[in-house]
């Protein structure tokens, strides 16, 4: 089962191939290490939630975005404090971008009182429309009609709001895309959809899934513009998501983002990936994002060894924090499963 | 508004109102603008309210009912006409795992009206006459209202658009231009969850909605000539349902009969008919009885579709039935 | 409200513009003459049922075709025996390609005892796989996965059988279309969609259905092969039919043929179209399907007035026939409603 | 193949033994193939039985599941498997007005079986964990299997692959490796539409199906301690409902409770508690109780869904609650 629906060799200008240099980007020295740590917080939160898993604290599956941080950090950051966000079940980076504490992250995971949904609901599934933030719900394709609507709306109360949200290569092939995209671009509403083409959709690859190479195809039956990037280079994304975004604010429409880019683990903690082949796996490890950055960074003098040193040694004490945090805080309370359906009183 | 108006007439007045009355209200669904809906409820609204209040949408029933989840978000209240509620299988995943989850799992209120034509009696066959009341029952964090005369038609609408939550609105086309009621004058609006009575009586309770309340007032009607004292209660809204109205009715007559226009297994009159039979066993007299349609699609042809509705005769015969237990 | 979705002038060379010839064709005179009775029997049997309509005699609402007869026939004539169809509602010409008397379809609409469903469904929803025909549902969309897997399921048994269904306009905005489209790419199913874009779904133009001028434009995202005809040039729908099925069962895989057409009348008898601008009414008029194809035969010396007036004599004598056997056949048994859902005895 | 197995086993085999048995038979679903199935019941079947009957499809329920009806149509007999029946959702209209409707509106069958796991217990919170079939049971021509033993998964499972209409088969996940059976050495089926008796008693029938016959038979061991003697009734078909089974029981017993898993408000249990409140009237001393879960999503934290699940302490105080009535 050769994954034959994408290209493992060169993606584009400026992903690995070229001596790796990343897009070109307007981001100062301090938005691009704000950038860094976005990132390496990202992929340490998830090591850290690795780690609980294998302890047994995790409650239920874990869904890794290792090798996919760029794409959920680089677009989220082209975001504005008014925009909305509608991450999928990967997009913890994107989280961490509109202002989620890790311990909320580790109590969600951990099914504790103190998380966002009070132990309702699990992993990422939370939102907080205080942050800008839109929970999803696990069938895949519902969230890209709900933030169409969620766009439309804000922009017909007058509000510059833009809503992003994702879809993998997987979920392009559901119903609800389809519909969503659909209306979307009909009711010219600003919204950004960053497709993370990581070449598979849990053990199927791209290839039995549709008989297109780029997801970016799949704007052309809406009448809207699309962007192809390599998802590993964050800041190509963050170029591509904030030109989508500039677009939609500026009463462009949609957007259709695609990203190429690949998950490092497997579906989720539980599947070891033995389907993907090693050499896919080599490709993609040799364009690993942060390492990517890190070099940027280093290689433009904007940021030192020891000054990005010092960004993992606070992120871990942070962690280490968090961690225990939510390690000791209990469980809800058992009547909290009752009611709520309604609003109280009502 | 107000004054003398059809059923039909009532829903549009309660859209109409609610539009004049808070500027979040829109409107979205398929030929509702500048045609006016295909029974003609929004007919004039696209032309006083404009099309960023009245959309028109592609033939997407998921994609508008989430664009309309999103919307309701974000501050909007947005009432979703489907040409007929047989559609709403369309958005089905939408409507149950999406709308009406998120207050309980987030703590998001998603104040949204779903509302079209259900129902039978028209010859729509089996694609433009369901009552899908039993399925959307049985989702927690939907309201699921169904009114049976122009009054509730009003009233109940301008609460479904006001409630926080996620309401189903069931309107009854057989209904649409067959009743007529007064509109109320001023501003006070129905509740939602408070069943009516419609009849009082002694010696049965006939708990029903919609339709199929003309039905059982219309046997009523038949039976009072013999002595026989039917009572009957209007649900009206059946999620919630307002349990202790039905409770104390059959209490009080110690026998029930819950009638709907539903396939009978899994209807939603079994949920009635079994809380009943718990919660009233030792004031019954007889067995908690329903009357609804056979287990199969809505059939077509005129003969057909009269075996598969419920009607007058039939509630006679059954009261009869439970009367001589 | 002005149809910006599609142009109103020429659409094709071939069509009404260029002194109205027709598309090529490889039918002799025998088929063209064959062809030409199924169009006039689909325009005369919904004059009828107009007519029956009128007179109260049709239980529910119609649907016309009145203007889009060559897309149905045309197309459906592109099948051989053992091909599959599925029609919509507007697709009485398609099921009379396929052996359907008008008397059954009189039948149905008059929800009388003889009818294909016994009086159970009613118009055009009834199917009969001993002709090749499956019943649709009313949701729309519905029936493009249904057919894919058809399709799909015979070539697996070794059949040469190729599936033919239709779509409006409208119909191309649901989920179902998209993932029907979709997987039938993936199984590469000998399928073919014709589109019918007749600018309209019910009163919503195409242009507030998509952002897009051709529905073809949709088979982009499924990397499947498409064609524009103009839909009231019978040859040309043929045309492009026949090399849909052939490339179908050759093992090519789907293909979506778009159609341009118009309906006539409104969406059902009740509708007067009053959203239907007058100018584009007038310019469909003179493209009117049957009158195009009969100057054709007249001009080519295919056929002579008085062989067409013969033909379409006999077609009057047959719905006389028709129409009075309906009319005097009975309405279903009660009993006929219970029951059935499963196959008895079990 | 026969033996020893577990629960998941026995889906796993009456897969592979339909395989075998019958070139028509096909497998569609998400990643089913290589990887197996998310739950492994598919393992091996790609490599054994190739690409042309273990199909791995793209995310599209609807579309496969359409898919699929055009198949059956054809003369396959595919079997579909949602990854989790939740998902199923996607494909509502599908089943519920496609497949369910084709014979009886134009005599069409369409032997087809939709199956995948359903049930909590394994905190996989609101979309995966469902339990659907008081939905599911209020369509018209649709049946609907949830088998509590390995025996009946697999015994079930192969009749429903045989069955000429389309079959809804809800195997229950945390049963999957929990419950083990023997399986059968020839090749005679179970039958759909039969109730078992899964422990004889004098006192009070429970009704039940899936993973509540294992809480049920825990709290009838717990009970029999103390002469309390509940007869068990294991229903395994839900539609059609084995009704005789159940009001002979009841008749005997006087006394029924209905355990399930399912949100309370519109639950198939309703159905059953109905009809045995209607149809077994003069036999009861108690009234028709039901136990389930509260009208809420699963919640997701293990306190949480300990509390909204049935378990063997909540029978035991409802059984005492009715024999004390
Ligand atoms: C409608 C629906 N069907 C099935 C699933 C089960 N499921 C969860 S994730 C997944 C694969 C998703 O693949 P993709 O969209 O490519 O996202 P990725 O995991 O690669 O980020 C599947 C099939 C689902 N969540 N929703
Ligand atoms: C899923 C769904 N939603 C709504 C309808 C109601 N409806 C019936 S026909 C129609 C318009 C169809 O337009 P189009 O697909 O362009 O076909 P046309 O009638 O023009 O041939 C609508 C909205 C339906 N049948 N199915
Ligand atoms: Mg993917
Ligand atoms: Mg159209």
């Amino acid at each position: 089962m050769v994954n034959q629906g994408r290209p493992l060799g060169p993606l584009y200008p400026g992903s690995g191939e070229r001596g790796d240099r990343l897009a070109p980007t307007a981001l100062g020295r301090e938005r691009q290490v704000a950038l860094y740590r976005l990132l390496e917080l990202n992929r340490r939160v998830e090591e850290r939630l690795s780690r609980l898993y294998r302890q047994g604290k995790v409650v239920g599956g874990l869904y890794s975005s290792r090798g996919q941080e760029a794409t959920s950090v680089g677009s989220a950051f082209a975001l504005g404090p008014d925009d909305l966000l509608g991450p999928l079940i990967r997009n913890l980076g994107s989280l961490l971008v509109r202002g989620v504490r890790p311990r909320e992250i580790f109590m969600q995971y951990m099914a504790r009182a103190g998380s966002p949904t009070g132990g309702r609901d699990g992993n990422l599934h939370f939102g907080d429309l205080a942050r800008g933030i839109v929970a999803p719900i696990s069938m895949l394709g519902a969230l890209i009609p709900v933030m169409a609507g969620a766009a439309w709306a804000a922009r017909r109360q007058g509000r510059e709001t833009v809503a992003l949200t994702y879809i993998g290569d997987g979920g392009t092939s559901t119903g609800d895309f389809h519909e969503g995209m659909n209306l979307a671009a009909v009711l010219q509403a600003p919204l950004v959809v960053i497709a993370e083409h990581n070449g598979w959709a849990y053990s199927t690859p791209t290839s039995a899934q549709m008989r297109i190479r780029d997801l970016a195809q799949r704007a052309a039956a809406y009448g809207i513009p699309a962007e192809m990037v390599d998802g590993n280079d964050v800041l190509a994304v963050h170029g591509a998501a904030s030109r989508a975004v500039e677009r939609a604010r500026a009463g462009g429409g949609p957007t259709l983002v695609e990203a190429k880019t690949f998950r490092m683990r497997g579906h989720a903690e539980h599947d070891d990936a033995g389907y993907v082949p090693a050499g896919e796996r080599a490709v993609w490890e040799a364009r690993d994002p942060l390492a990517r950055f890190r070099a940027h960074l280093l290689a433009e003098g904007l940021a030192t060894e020891p000054e990005l040193g010092e960004i993992a040694a606070g992120i871990e004490a942070e962690l280490d924090a968090d961690v225990d945090a939510a390690l000791s805080s209990p469980l809800p309370a058992p009547e909290r499963a009752l009611g709520g359906v309604w609003e109280a009183g009502r | 508004m107000s004054g003398e108006a059809t059923y039909l007439e009532a829903v549009r007045r309660a859209l109409w109102d609610e539009l004049e009355a808070d500027p979040r209200v829109v409107l979205l669904g398929e030929d509702i603008g500048r045609y006016g809906g295909a029974f003609r409820v929004t007919a004039g609204m696209l032309e006083r309210f404009g099309p960023d209040r009245v959309v028109d949408t592609p033939i997407s029933e998921s994609g508008f009912v989430g664009a309309a989840i999103g919307a309701a978000m974000m501050g909007l209240r947005p009432v979703v006409e489907f040409q007929f509620v047989d559609f709403a299988a369309n958005a089905w995943n939408m409507i149950v795992n999406f709308a009406a989850t998120c207050r309980y799992r987030w703590g998001q209120g998603v104040p949204l009206v779903l509302r079209g034509p259900s129902g039978g009696g028209v010859h729509g066959s089996a694609f433009h006459s369901g009552c899908p009341e039993g399925f959307f029952c049985h989702v927690p964090g939907l309201k699921v209202v169904a009114p049976a005369t122009a009054e509730d038609a009003y009233g109940l609408l301008r609460a479904a658009v006001r409630d926080p939550d996620p309401v189903l609105f069931l309107e009854h086309k057989f209904l649409y231009r067959r009743v007529h009621g007064t509109l109320p004058e001023g501003g006070s609006f129905a509740r939602l969850g408070e069943a009516r009575l419609a009849r009082s009586g002694r010696h049965l309770t006939v708990v029903t909605w919609a339709a199929m309340l003309h039905v059982a007032l219309e046997a009523a009607a038949a039976l009072a000539g013999e002595g026989i004292e039917l009572e009957v209660i209007d649900l009206r809204t059946l999620q919630p349902l307002d349990e202790e109205a039905v409770l104390a009715s059959v209490r009080r007559t110690s026998r029930a009969l819950v009638l709907s226009e539903e396939p009978v297994t899994g209807s939603f009159a079994g949920e009635v008919a079994a809380r009943i039979a718990e919660a009233a066993f030792p004031f019954l007299d007889a067995p908690v009885a329903r009357l609804c349609c056979p287990d199969t699609p809505v059939p077509y042809s005129p003969p057909l579709e009269e075996v598969y509705l419920p009607n007058a005769a039939k509630v006679v015969a059954r009261v009869r039935e439970l009367l001589a237990f």
